[in-house]
């Protein structure tokens, strides 16, 4: 196809390289330098979507991001696929296929239009007043019908290969937008000598100066200009510039979040570039220079296709060097419709009539619009217009003293509206900045500043474009000076602002200030007129008037109610006229009814650009221990415990995990087993007074511990609840090994650290990390010393010198040690403690020396089990965060005699030992082959009616091999008072008999334990 | 994320703090001369302004101090931070540049 | 009151839909009421509605400082579930889900409530212990909630990543009633209704005082439009509980926290149900319209900002592109943050308080939005008969005292 | 305390990142490198305890905060007000521990052997700082960290001891169960350097 709508020169566009892309299946061309919607608008496509709710055919409305229609799915391959992208935002490469959405089964015949028809039946908010009979059809039958019809594009369903990157960036002035404000700011502040950052969402830095061709800075054409000024900032050290990234968030203390789109715009990007990277950039200062957004107007019919904002028109013929028809009409409130008009027909676009709004019409580009021939009508307005697919005539009317006259049908198959331009405050919005209503500007503008930020050029009301250059310059330079001086994120005095140090003669058309907010008058039928304020969510004047005539009068009440601004383009295009809207139906002025918030971000942003690299292994990190390696080789499978892996169980070939937890008790009980505890906490606490401090954060009393002991540890958190657990050594008068379980290692270490930092920093102790220094390697089983042995220096290892709970320091091969006599099985045990470099070397070498016992390996399931037949509680597993110590039986942990400790105070409570608490008791079914379900609940009666009155519940539970029969732990309401009877453990189906017995199911007496 | 100012390694990123709740709640000399409702208060109750907070902060992923710090919960701004230890500084939330 | 209903809408489609009036009025402020209700959140406005209904007290204000329903209730993810671990909250929230069933009949305005499921996503063997003993409760207790294997997970949400990432999903527990409904409904259909029976609600009137007698006991209350007698009042103003109370004299076990939710572009409908995952901190569901509305975690630190940091958002997509990757080429649209008070056993205080004639309904902490109508029901019972429903007898503020904590995070992580 | 002088040579200490390293790719722009094995000793004491520990380390311990001295090929890193990091590449930490203990002796004061805790990486090359920056919100530029600085911070998920040894010359200390999933996530920061 050829490009009919190309202008014959001009524009960026590149005409020598021509480029082919797909749309909705058709092959088109454009040139490089084209968007989707500029080249589609060249090949004479302006039927591009469907709204939202009435499925009407849409075309495009603006050149830039505020663009609401023209929404497209855009997909490199199946996984690639990305919805809802502004085909006025996607740059053209060769070969992009894009598709149209929100349509069925086409795009000119959309079934879904029929809601049009019923478009009366379907008013603002109309879901709210139906749909609600007979009960439960919501869920069942209209809920699905609506989701169906809602929705925009369809979600990808393969996972996105492509990879997203994330950078940390800090400058003395972050400049956002680089237009001619932008750039002055960003000159003035790089010639000030701070660092700075240039961002622009577009793909060429230049703003409205890409769509220049008549004015002229500092004595050159515009374009010369940009050219000049760019390569300036370029070849600066201190300058960044980024072009094709969005500042889409201002977060607090200067932190301004960019979207950089580095691959998008590629035919066939690179596979180590990302697709996207997020920049979050801290900046000193931040220049706004974000430009205005032309607005709509609000007229009967005006969503047709060919429907279009005129400045975007005119960008469309400038830049792209596109005409977005052959024959337009346009309707203005301001002169920006005179300089598109100008500036269309010089591009060969024929100007059939400018309706003005205004009955007064003079200056420079009116003028020059009757000298060019140009059928200008004051005092006019578009009170229609006709065209199936794509807009075939406008209908203009005379007003006079108010009253909308007989229309006239004019043909043409463009319509170019402008009802003058909305300052784009929103980052300044996002940064919580105050905006103010200016009656004169007609606009919001901003206003008391939060951050350390200032607006430049016409995002505060600046206009004119030697104005806005002097404006940014002088705003760029104040920047640098306050960063300068720059101490804390905390907004100092604001500095007076200061005039330019130089100034930026340019020459251009100056547009004023007239605008028009709200609808435009049109004499017809509210009843049968779409007046389109939001045209993505379709919603039009008399919704908006519908909302307030139904009590809601707040600004934030009518968007919700009519949805109005919460379309992807939030806003942009809708806000002030449905402001204009509200004020006029409710009588009372713009600034009475407030403003919505404006909120991150400022155009969509990409799930995965805030993901980066977190995927995956890497989502969040695998800890493994030193002996990871050699479990993996070993067949061992592993569960995440925390973010460390620990090996489950070891299965042989055959084996599931129940015959290889089986197999490996029998081990350890019989001979001996061998066991990676790496992953427990470990922390030294160590200087003169160490035994007061744990005195102080445990509940044992430590003061008579010797050296050379160890002692089992209970942790309270001070509402007296238990918090951890773990074996303490003491290797020195001043110094103790504590250990605490896996996961709670950081928040014991906090914990204590909050103490010892903040209630007693006169102590003098100390805590050092010793987790990850460590590789601890359990050998239990009555041949555990025999295996061990033969390895150790330094350390006698017979019963009498080396007693159940002690430490002793030696060496294993060569390798120094902390050797502790511990068991978490109740067989004889010992920990060997070694430098975690040495970890699986000394692994490897117990467990050739216990080959001759059978030393079997074991992980957490089969050490959960030996743990559980001796009624040892595991934190967290048995206490919930709601257990005092006496509760699961560690009342004897409780040095009664000490006066004070964390979490005493709390057990003082009555309710603290209430005898109605639950208790940790043991369980054993009935019938010895049923293994009770972990967290089931236990009953006395489960025939009870609902709600069946709870005892308690199984805290642990397994098939323990050595005993031949089923085991539980539990925590049962006064549970050591129910020991001996009877109670049920009801499932869905049925109900289990247990008997309530003692925790401890093997060698009660603890004889195993000397070996 | 905040920038806050370490009283020993200076401004960095909040991502290397961890929050540590109302400042200036002394843990009592003799909680067990308490009564239940005064350890009730010390324990739950927060003054929770809205407005000037003094608060612990913990440079956690940094030099691990503890300290304490005046934001004001309204703009989340910092007055001041200062060493855990030392008394609230007699600032108002007006005169820290916080508006 | 105007009845909705398709025929309404058809009967005044006819005349251009001219004739519907206001669905709620904007009154004065009278100089006394029997009770004032200090917030029109969906909490306030449902204990209004349920004074009226149901204990015949009509002489009732709802003052509030901006626009009804414009704090939590209008910022929240809209889950709603009852599948509790405790008793006392088990209780609350079946309550409230029973009352959800019939409230778009009972208040004649639909609030959309779809019970599309509500699955949690367990991770480790810690998470399914705590999810099957739930299970196990909730079915004692009368509230559904089964356990689901990781097959069956998949078979419910297909779009659910459940094996290739960095804690895969073991299993679930779902909740089938649960679902969402739509928030600003709830707020605005409870308002309708309220004011129909003669609820006065007064927005843009900010609370400046709480009056209180010689007796201390509560004579009124201080606003921007003057002072307005009332021998009740009830507070129920989320986030600013602490600064409400504090005006009475009172200290509460509450820190207010920044909370962020987002949602993406809206897309055809590709997720079923409501999913959460605690261990990974991330929650999901896609709205009516199409948008994935997805909550984030809170801060760190206090604040009445309203508004968080990049980091907390970031860390929620992490998740959230973990459990469903092909979702990482959609786009957030919107990302805003609310204020939640937290107690410190994460359960909510819905009780009289040590000042007679005053109540205080707060603590929700991220997870108000699915008791709306079940805590204005039993606040309305307190405030009317001064005395708590048997409901939410167990909710008191002198449980902190007493140590009788309904520790729900400590079974759950956060309750959202 | 006992510490064993040396460890027998058939037990050799293990390498956390040494298939990670192997399969490295070569990028001038950012090197990186697994460093080889070290003594480190946390030290942490009141003011008395300083000096006589860094004489007998050899190396002052610096004053000023997130600050390194360095000197015979060994470093004292200000971690904290009360707290350093000693390290000394390729050294036995028995020695070192002993030496230290018998000067601080009597002196309020812990020494603790972390000398297999961590792990160090170097990542060097004119992009050092763009690739750190991926994972670590500091401000990289030589002002505000400058050579010669050293301090505890994040690397994504990750806490780290970050180095500056020279404009272009990081060092990275960290936890060892840490050290892959850090290696992996300066690998991918790096991967579009190729």
């Amino acid at each position: 196809m050829t490009n009919r709508f190309r202008t014959a020169s001009g524009g960026r566009i590149d005409r020598a390289a021509p480029l082919s892309f797909r749309f909705d299946g058709q092959t088109f061309s454009g040139f490089k330098g084209d968007t989707l919607a500029s080249a589609l608008i060249a090949n004479g496509v302006h039927l591009v979507g469907r709204s939202f709710k009435y499925h009407r055919p849409r075309g495009f409305l603006s050149a830039g991001s505020d663009e609401p229609n023209a929404l497209v799915n855009v997909a490199r391959d199946a996984a690639r696929a990305a919805p809802n992208l502004r085909a006025t935002q996607v740059e053209l490469y060769e070969g992009l296929k894009a598709q149209s959405q929100n349509r069925w089964p086409s795009l000119s015949f959309d079934a879904g239009a029929v809601n049009d028809l019923a478009a009366p039946f379907l008013p603002a908010g109309f879901y709210y007043k139906t749909f609600m009979w007979p009960a439960g059809a919501w869920k069942r039958f209209y809920e699905p019908k609506i989701r169906a019809m809602a929705g925009l594009g369809v979600a990808p369903d393969l996972p996105d290969p492509d990879r997203y990157t994330q950078n940390h960036a800090h400058c003395d002035v972050l400049v956002v937008g680089a237009g001619p404000a932008g750039l002055a700011a960003a000159l003035a502040a790089a010639e000030s000598g701070a660092k700075v950052i240039l961002c622009d969402e577009q793909a060429e830095l230049g703003g409205s100066l890409l769509s220049e061709t008549t004015a002229t800075i500092e004595g050159k054409p515009a374009a010369d200009w940009l050219a000049a000024t760019l390569a300036t900032l370029t070849a600066r050290d201190n300058v960044t510039l980024m072009p094709r990234t969005t500042a889409f968030g201002y977060f607090p203390h200067n932190h301004i979040a960019l979207a950089e789109r580095v691959t998008e715009h590629l035919a066939a990007p690179g596979p180590d570039l990302p697709r996207e990277r997020l920049w979050e950039v801290r900046a000193k200062e931040v220049v706004i220079a974000a430009g205005a957004l032309e607005r709509p107007l609000v007229f009967p019919d005006n969503d047709r296709p060919g429907v279009l904002l005129a400045d975007s028109a005119r960008t469309y013929a400038n830049r792209y060097g596109t005409k977005v028809g052959e024959r337009a009409v346009i309707f203005t409130a301001c002169d920006a419709g005179y300089r598109a008009a100008l500036d269309l027909k010089a591009a060969g676009v024929s100007i059939a009539a400018i309706a003005d709004l205004r009955a007064e019409v003079s200056g420079e580009l009116p003028s020059r619009a009757l000298a060019a021939g140009i059928d200008v009508r004051p005092s006019t307005v578009l009170v229609g217009t006709k065209g199936r697919l794509r807009v075939a005539s406008a209908q203009l009317a005379k007003v006079t003293k108010g009253a909308v006259g007989p229309a006239e049908t004019i043909a043409c198959d463009s319509v170019l509206m402008s009802g003058g331009f909305t300052p784009s405050v929103h980052l300044f919005s996002q940064s919580r900045g105050k905006l103010v209503w200016d009656g004169a500007a007609g606009a919001y503008l901003p206003g008391t500043s939060v951050e350390r930020e200032r607006s430049a050029g016409a995002c505060r009301g600046v206009n004119g474009l030697q104005r806005v250059l002097e404006d940014g310059y002088a705003q760029g330079e104040a920047a640098a000076l306050a960063a300068r001086t720059y101490t804390s994120p905390a907004r100092g005095a604001t500095p007076a602002p200061a005039a330019p140090s130089r100034s930026i003669p340019a020459s251009a058309e100056d547009l004023g200030t007239d605008g028009f907010i709200g609808a435009t008058p049109h004499g017809r039928n509210p009843a049968f007129t779409k007046a389109f304020v939001d045209w993505q969510n379709d919603v039009t004047a008399k919704d908006l008037k519908l909302a307030t005539r139904e009590g809601m009068r707040s600004i934030e009440h009518v968007k919700r109610y009519t949805t109005t601004g919460m379309a992807t383009d939030q806003g942009k295009t809708s806000n002030m006229n449905a402001l204009g809207i509200v004020s006029e139906a409710l009588d009372t002025p713009v600034p009475k009814i407030g403003l919505t918030t404006f909120r991150p971000p400022f155009t969509p942003t990409t799930f995965g650009l805030f993901a980066g690299a977190a995927r995956g292994d890497v989502f969040d990190p695998v800890r493994k221990t030193a002996i990871h390696d050699w479990a993996a080789e070993h067949g061992a499978a592993f569960e995440d415990v925390g973010n460390w892996k620990r090996a489950h169980y070891f299965p042989r070939a055959g084996e599931d995990m129940h015959a290889a937890v089986a197999r490996e008790c029998k081990a350890v009980r019989a001979s001996v087993g061998m066991f990676d505890a790496s992953t427990l906490g470990k922390i030294e606490v160590v200087g003169p007074d160490a035994a007061e401090f744990m005195n102080r954060m445990y509940t044992n009393a430590w003061a008579k511990l010797e050296p050379g002991r160890l002692r089992y540890g209970v942790m309270l958190r001070e509402d007296g609840f238990v918090m951890d657990d773990g074996v303490v050594g003491r290797m020195a008068a001043d110094r103790f090994h504590v250990t605490t379980t896996t996961g709670g290692a950081p928040r014991v270490l906090a914990h204590m650290e909050d103490y010892l930092q903040t209630e007693w920093p006169d102590l003098d102790v100390w805590l050092t990390s010793t987790t990850e220094q460590w590789s601890v390697i359990a050998v239990q089983g009555p041949k555990a010393r025999e295996v061990i042995a033969p390895l150790i220096e330094g350390i006698d290892l017979s019963k009498e010198a080396f007693p159940h709970m002690s430490v002793r320091e030696g060496t294993i091969l060569g390798v120094p040690t902390r050797l502790f006599s511990v068991s978490f099985t109740g067989e004889l045990g010992f920990e060997i403690n070694v430098p975690s470099a040495y970890g699986r070397a000394v692994w490897e070498a117990v467990y050739a020396a216990g080959e001759r016992f059978g030393i079997t390996p074991y992980g957490t399931e089969t050490m959960h089990v030996l743990r559980a037949e001796k009624g040892y509680i595991i934190v967290g597993q048995e206490t919930d965060g709601t257990a005092t110590p006496d509760d699961v039986n560690l009342g004897w942990a409780v040095g009664k005699a000490k006066k004070d400790f964390v979490g005493k105070r709390s057990l003082l409570r009555e309710s603290m030992s209430a005898p109605d608490r639950r208790q940790l008791v043991g369980l054993k079914t009935t019938d010895p082959k049923i293994v009770l379900e972990e967290g089931a609940q236990i009953v006395a009666d489960p025939a009870a009616p609902v709600p069946v009155p709870m005892l308690g519940f199984v805290t642990s539970s397994y098939h323990s091999a050595v005993l031949g029969r089923s085991i539980a732990l539990a925590m049962v309401k006064g549970g050591r008072a129910r020991i001996g009877t009877k109670l049920m453990v009801p499932m869905p189906t049925h109900a289990i008999e247990v008997e309530v017995v003692e925790p401890v199911f093997y060698d009660p007496k603890g004889e195993r334990l000397n070996g | 994320m905040l920038i806050i100012t370490c009283p020993w390694c200076g401004a960095r990123p909040e991502v290397e703090f961890r929050y540590g709740g109302e400042a200036h709640i002394a843990r009592p000399a003799d909680p067990s001369a308490l009564t239940d409702a005064e350890w009730a208060d010390f324990l739950y109750n927060r003054t929770n302004p809205k407005g000037l907070h003094a608060e612990r902060w913990r440079h956690i992923h940094g030099c691990g101090r503890y300290f304490n710090a005046l934001r004001d919960t309204v703009s989340d701004f910092f007055v001041t931070t200062y060493k855990a230890g030392e008394k609230r500084p007699d600032i108002d939330a007006s005169s820290g540049g916080s508006k | 009151m105007q009845k909705f209903s398709g025929f309404e809408l058809f009967r005044r489609a006819l005349g251009g839909h001219k004739s519907w009036q206001p669905q709620w009025r904007n009154p004065e402020p009278k100089a006394e009421y029997d009770v004032v209700i200090v917030g029109a959140g969906g909490h306030g406005l449902a204990a209004a509605y349920y004074l009226a209904k149901e204990h015949g007290i009509t002489n009732v204000a709802v003052i509030e400082r901006g626009w009804l329903g414009g704090g939590n209730t209008g910022r929240n993810t809209t889950i709603v579930r009852s599948n509790y671990l405790f008793d006392e909250s088990a209780a609350l929230y079946e309550h409230a889900v029973k009352l959800w069933e019939g409230l778009s009949q009972d208040i004649n305005y639909n609030v959309m409530y779809s019970a599309r499921g509500v699955l949690m996503l367990a991770h480790n063997h810690h998470d399914e212990i705590s999810f099957k003993r739930h299970v196990h409760a909730n079915r004692l207790n009368g509230v559904d909630n089964e356990w689901l294997t990781a097959e069956q997970v998949k078979e419910f949400c297909p779009p659910l990543n459940i094996k290739s990432m960095r804690y895969p999903i073991i299993g679930g527990a779902l909740q089938r009633r649960g679902g969402t409904a739509r928030h600003d409904a709830v707020a605005w259909g409870f308002a309708r209704a309220a004011d129909s029976r003669g609820v006065d609600i007064i927005q843009n009137c900010e609370v400046t005082g709480i009056r209180r007698g010689p007796s201390g006991a509560v004579e009124g209350v201080e606003t921007s439009r003057g002072f307005i007698r009332a021998k009740k009042v009830g507070v129920s103003a989320a986030g600013h509980t602490s600064v409400v109370m504090a005006m009475a004299g009172l200290r509460m076990p509450l820190e207010s926290f920044p909370l962020q939710a987002l949602v993406s572009e809206p897309v055809k409908p590709a997720f079923p149900t409501v999913v959460m995952s605690n261990t990974i901190h991330a929650y999901i569901s896609q709205s009516d319209k199409g948008e994935m509305v997805i909550g984030a975690g809170t801060d760190a630190y206090t604040s009445y900002s309203q508004r968080g940091a990049l980091h907390i958002t970031a860390h929620t997509l992490d998740a959230i592109c973990e459990l469903v990757p092909q979702f990482r080429r959609l786009r957030m649209l919107r990302n805003w943050g609310g204020i939640v008070d937290v107690t410190p056993d994460r359960s909510p205080i819905i009780a009289k308080t040590p000042v007679p004639g005053l109540y205080v309904n707060c603590g929700w902490g991220t997870g108000g939005f699915k008791a709306t109508p079940g805590s204005g029901h039993v606040f309305a019972h307190t405030i009317a008969k001064d005395a708590p429903h048997a409901i939410n007898a167990p909710f008191t503020l002198e449980r902190f005292r007493d140590g009788f904590l309904i520790d729900e995070a400590a079974a759950a992580a956060v309750a959202h | 305390m006992v510490e064993s002088a040396a460890v027998t040579a058939s037990l050799a200490p293990a390498r956390p990142l040494g298939a990670l390293a192997a399969a490295s790719r070569v990028l001038p722009a950012a090197r990186l490198t697994a460093l080889g094995d070290a003594a480190r000793l946390v030290f942490r004491g009141r003011e008395a305890a300083i000096g006589p520990a860094g004489e007998a380390f050899g190396v002052a311990l610096p004053r000023e905060a997130c600050r390194f001295n360095a000197g015979n090929g060994r470093f004292a890193f200000w971690l904290g007000p009360d707290e350093w990091l000693l390290l000394a590449p390729g050294a036995e930490p028995a020695p070192l521990f002993a030496a230290i203990e018998a000067a601080t002796a009597g002196l309020p004061h812990s020494l603790v052997d972390v000398s297999a805790r961590s792990v160090g990486i170097e990542l060097a090359g004119d992009k050092a700082a763009f690739v750190l920056n991926q994972g670590n919100p500091l401000d990289l530029s030589l002002d505000a960290f400058p050579v010669g600085m050293c301090t505890r911070t994040v690397f994504h998920k990750a806490e780290i001891v970050l180095v500056r040894h020279a404009p272009d010359v990081f060092h990275i200390d960290v936890w060892r169960s840490f050290a892959p999933y850090v290696w992996e996530l300066l690998e991918d920061a790096r991967r579009e350097l190729a």
